[in-house]
């Protein structure tokens, strides 16, 4: 694999509410290489505070040579690319980490989680391509509440994905967890790809575990490099040895990792 | 054996000499910051760099730390990694194949708990082709003397040096620990016991607090603080060091730009490394080499050396 | 003589004590950032901070170093001010009669050349009213022992606290020095000299260069580190040391906001010093004790002092 | 004196050739203290990277609240401060030193050079507004050439104020120092206001001396607080003590000051 490190321009930049932002990337060389589940590490700011990349999920690339990213402002790096303007430069390196492996042979259920959602889209976009027939596909969105799923929602709709809703207040669909609404989706013919909170995918992880479904989750850590160099990235692994998240996931098989419920 | 490198007579002359070992160029790669080269090969003309220095190896296998591991602080990082690495059977099965295809001198970092881990490392690297010199990482603690790091004891860093000096072939460049009242004090003890250079400054000791959860940023509790944030502790000692010792010295701490290189060249230092930039940069290194071209050409520098601890200090 | 500080029953009770010293709230303003006070008067409410503390005063007078004294660098900036001030006679006559009308602890910073001239100075502040506390300043070199800092050395640092509590009629706070390779033994070694409190972390030596001129930066060579660059190696050694001794600590070291401040009160400190930040941001002390406010009001915490100490390690 | 900081709204940008650059700031406090040859301190950015303020002349106050800068970009500050954008805010602490003393009875010589021109529009204006008949002052600009001047040249002309001018490279005016061209106009009834780099005020400082013309200089040094507080802002003095620029200048009579020719 190979990554780049290019000065991408800004072409666009979404501010929708609860602080979630879109970020459209002029990035042709990193959108080309891109699969679903992989990620960038962009650099907030020319200052050296923070002195850090920040990774993200890649949202979607455009045929154009784009590559998008949404993400929530909680902190100061997030708070400096969410004040990016049109035409301005951001340094990208990318594409990093390991993606989904699409199964072909199966019913895929999306399930994605708050933030969780970003890498869904570059997702449900390549096994629609995959797949010679589509159909039964189904994306499971949970989220605090509707102002947030908003947003996205078309995107989805466009690419002609049903989706069911769970939110915490109830205003959208289903109200509770999305993982409520996973369990009557799970047969024996489906594969799962989560991203999401941790809690969230712990569960995930353990129901499709209990129906022997197969599933692939998208995991985060701190991470300072994003290309194996610095180790900082670990998290324990199911044979016991440490996982670095940046280059053996950050999608894995849920199998391959512990979890706490 | 000695190396000679070759060069372009119409570019400025970047040769510097850390003992027998000669470089094209004074910029190498801290260890830990810069994996095992090969992560970089997709965005860094491995070849164009002065030396390429590879993470930590001890004796057997480790698996570091649990998460978190990093934290990011003002203008630097904290890391706990742990001294996670393949251990040195393993480095040389594994690694040492890609790095003896590198046309620069591979440099490997060593650590131990003990003086005798020290030595066996060194033993089981002497006869590997292609490691141009070690670099002995005395930070650790050592078991035996109840946890002290060997690099804040004179007689125990000098102990460190003497054991691997006995048994390496190459040149032995001993790496400081900051973390001391007076690191020229240790700088003579590694001297007097036989290195070839001294690489300084390994991390000062820190710790991050997350106020939310109440509790320690680093699983480990304290960790290593590294990046532009320490630059000017480094220069500093570099800078002390220079005056106290006659063998070269390997300028480390926060170096981003070729002027940061270059200021720590005029503190004193033969050679520098780039550490925690590479995260930021990926490419830092290499742009470091072009910088101080650059700078040699415009000042008109008959060789880089020359600026080796020419500060003028009235 | 105990001052008894008013508050208000609604207001979460942010007093903390340091010895026989009540302070309205844990936020001072530390040496040498905050002139003599009088400096920020139209910017901040003086009477709200926990207690102000002067810049350092010696016996005589002094002018202090060439310019330039002061160099910013990453997160951070270095000074070598030389100690300038007025003297402690000047100090009494001239800043003395402002400081008396604020409704808050006033705490003298002193430092010395020799335990002599630290012993003088206690005296002289004695018997001046509205001196609530005294902090030596202990990172001065001891001319008679050749320069050496009295702050990295135990035997030292321990004769300046014995010679100031000998003379002293109020708490002696005992400042301490970054720059030593154990600061738990410094600390130990000025309690049982019988510091009623110790304040840390002092600058850390660090050097910055010209490179145009190829000059060091700083007039004097070397200076301080201080600023948000220091933050980590600041709350290592108030966490290291709260673990060593009985007395209380002040945290000092890049405090800009409330966060910073509980913190290091996690780590250990009972109140902190807001230093640099003053700089950029001359309200930042009265910003602190704002933040440290609403900490509390959220967290209902019923006293600011039960998270002193109060970091969880697993 | 009572200092000020206040989040300034930035009103008006303006970039003009050689890297500077001018700021209009809507600072009412500030402007309504200030005075001419006094300077403010100004946040760059919002990180923590560069950490200290930095200082700058004040330029020229509006009615309306206003506060203007004049800078070159020559390092990470002033590049970050002239990438400022309209309506953004940026932190000003000021009117900070004290400024030049004006004589009413003396024929003003107003010197500058380069970036020393920044203070001295708001010079010119005081001493149009406190002399009952100006007339007779002069203004005396040097710079490297035409492009650095032109910009400001305006301005002067409008309050009615001659300018002679000179230039390293002869593309306006007098082809050569400024200082070459002050002799002729030192008289014993001039009064001269200098600002520019440590060697001209040098030149004009001695040419004053030995004329006997009573000189104000403002001078620059670093500076971390700007308020007295920091004692970083040193310069030896002529009594042989240092003297601290924030507080006690950037203006100075030239006397009090050492100067190395
Ligand atoms: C592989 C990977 C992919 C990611 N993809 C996305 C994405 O598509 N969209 C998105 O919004 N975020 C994503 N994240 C998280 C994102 O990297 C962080 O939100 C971001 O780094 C925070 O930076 P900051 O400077 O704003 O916050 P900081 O100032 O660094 O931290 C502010 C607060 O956020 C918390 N925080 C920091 N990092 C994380 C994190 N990784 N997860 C949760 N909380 C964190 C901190 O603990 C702190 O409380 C991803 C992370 C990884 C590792
Ligand atoms: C009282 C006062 C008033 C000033 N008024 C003005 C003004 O009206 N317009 C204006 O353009 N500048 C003015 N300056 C200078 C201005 O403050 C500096 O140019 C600025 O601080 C540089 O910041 P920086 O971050 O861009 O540069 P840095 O990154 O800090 O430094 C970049 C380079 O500029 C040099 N430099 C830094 N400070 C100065 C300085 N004070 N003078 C000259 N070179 C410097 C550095 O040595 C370095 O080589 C004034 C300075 C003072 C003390
Ligand atoms: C993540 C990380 C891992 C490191 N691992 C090692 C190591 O294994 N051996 C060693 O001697 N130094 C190690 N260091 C220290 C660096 O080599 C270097 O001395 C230090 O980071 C200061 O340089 P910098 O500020 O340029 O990063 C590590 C530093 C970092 C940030
Ligand atoms: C300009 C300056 C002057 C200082 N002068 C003194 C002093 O006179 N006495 C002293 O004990 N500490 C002095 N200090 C150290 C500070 O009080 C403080 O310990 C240190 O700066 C670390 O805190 P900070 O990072 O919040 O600034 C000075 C610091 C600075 C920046
Ligand atoms: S983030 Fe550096 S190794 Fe994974
Ligand atoms: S700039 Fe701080 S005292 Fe003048």
């Amino acid at each position: 694999m190979t990554q780049y490190q290019e000065n991408a321009t800004v072409v666009r930049v979404e501010r929708f509410p609860e602080g979630n932002c879109r970020l459209t990337l002029y990035s042709p060389q990193i959108a080309a290489a891109a699969r679903p589940g992989q990620f960038v590490m962009l650099k907030a700011g020319l200052g050296r505070d923070p002195l850090l990349r920040r990774p993200f999920s890649i949202h979607q690339v455009g045929s154009g040579g784009t590559v998008q990213v949404y993400f929530k402002r909680v902190g100061k790096g997030t708070e400096i690319l969410a004040a990016a303007s049109e035409k301005q430069t951001i340094s990208v390196l990318g594409p990093l980490g390991r993606g989904f492996r699409i199964d072909h042979g199966r019913r895929s259920l999306v399930v994605a989680g708050g933030l969780g959602i970003a890498p869904m889209l570059f997702l449900a976009k390549e096994i629609l391509r995959q797949k010679a027939s589509g159909g039964d596909d189904l994306l499971l969105l949970g989220a605090r509440s509707a102002s947030e799923l908003k947003p996205l929602l078309e995107d989805f709709r466009l690419l002609g994905w049903p989706a069911h809703c769970a939110t915490d207040d109830g205003s959208l669909g289903h109200a509770g967890f999305v993982t409520e609404i996973l369990g009557e989706q799970l047969t024996s013919q489906s594969i799962v790809y989560a991203c999401g909170p941790e809690p969230m995918l712990a569960r995930v992880a353990a129901m499709c575990r209990v129906r022997g479904v197969p599933c692939q989750v998208s995991v985060e850590t701190t991470m300072a490099c994003g290309m194996g160099a610095c180790l900082g990235c670990n998290r324990p692994a199911a044979g016991g040895d440490y996982t670095h998240v940046c280059l053996d996931g950050p999608v894995y098989d849920a199998e391959d990792l512990i979890w706490k419920l | 054996m000695e190396v000679v490198m070759p060069r372009d007579e119409n570019e400025p002359d970047l040769r510097v000499r850390i003992g027998s070992l000669q470089l094209a160029n004074p910029v190498m790669t801290a260890s830990g910051t810069f994996g095992y080269a090969r992560e970089f090969e997709n965005l860094v003309n491995l070849h164009r760099l002065g030396a390429v220095i590879v993470k930590g190896i001890s004796l057997h296998p480790r698996a570091g730390n649990p998460p978190p591991r990093i934290v990011e602080t003002a203008c630097g990082m904290l890391n706990a990694i742990g001294l996670q690495n393949v251990g040195v059977d393993r480095f040389i099965s594994e690694k040492m194949p890609y790095l003896q295809g590198l046309l620069v001198p591979v440099i490997v970092n060593i650590l131990g708990d003990s003086i005798a881990e020290y030595e066996e490392i060194t033993t089981r690297l002497a006869d590997v082709p292609g490691v141009a010199a070690i670099e002995v990482n005395i930070s650790c603690p050592n078991v035996k003397k109840g946890g002290v790091a060997f690099g804040t004891d004179p007689a125990m860093a000098a102990a460190v040096t003497r054991a691997v000096k006995g048994r390496a072939k190459v040149p032995v460049l001993v790496k400081l620990s900051p973390n001391v009242t007076d690191i020229t004090v240790i700088a003579r003890a590694v001297e007097e016991a036989g290195a070839d250079c001294v690489s300084l400054i390994n991390t000062l000791i820190g710790m991050a607090i997350d106020l939310k959860t109440r509790r320690p940023t680093l699983a480990n509790v304290i960790g290593g603080l590294s990046g532009p944030a320490i630059k000017p502790v480094a220069l500093r000692m570099v800078y002390q060091v220079a005056k106290a010792v006659a063998v070269p010295i390997i300028g480390i701490g926060g170096i981003e730009t070729a002027e940061d290189a270059l200021e720590f060249m005029l503190a004193g230092a033969t050679a520098v490394q780039v550490g925690t930039a590479n995260f930021a940069n990926p490419r830092a290194s290499e742009e470091v080499v072009d910088g101080i071209a650059a700078y040699a050409r415009a000042e008109k520098l008959p060789a880089i050396r020359d600026i080796i601890g020419a500060l003028h200090c009235n």
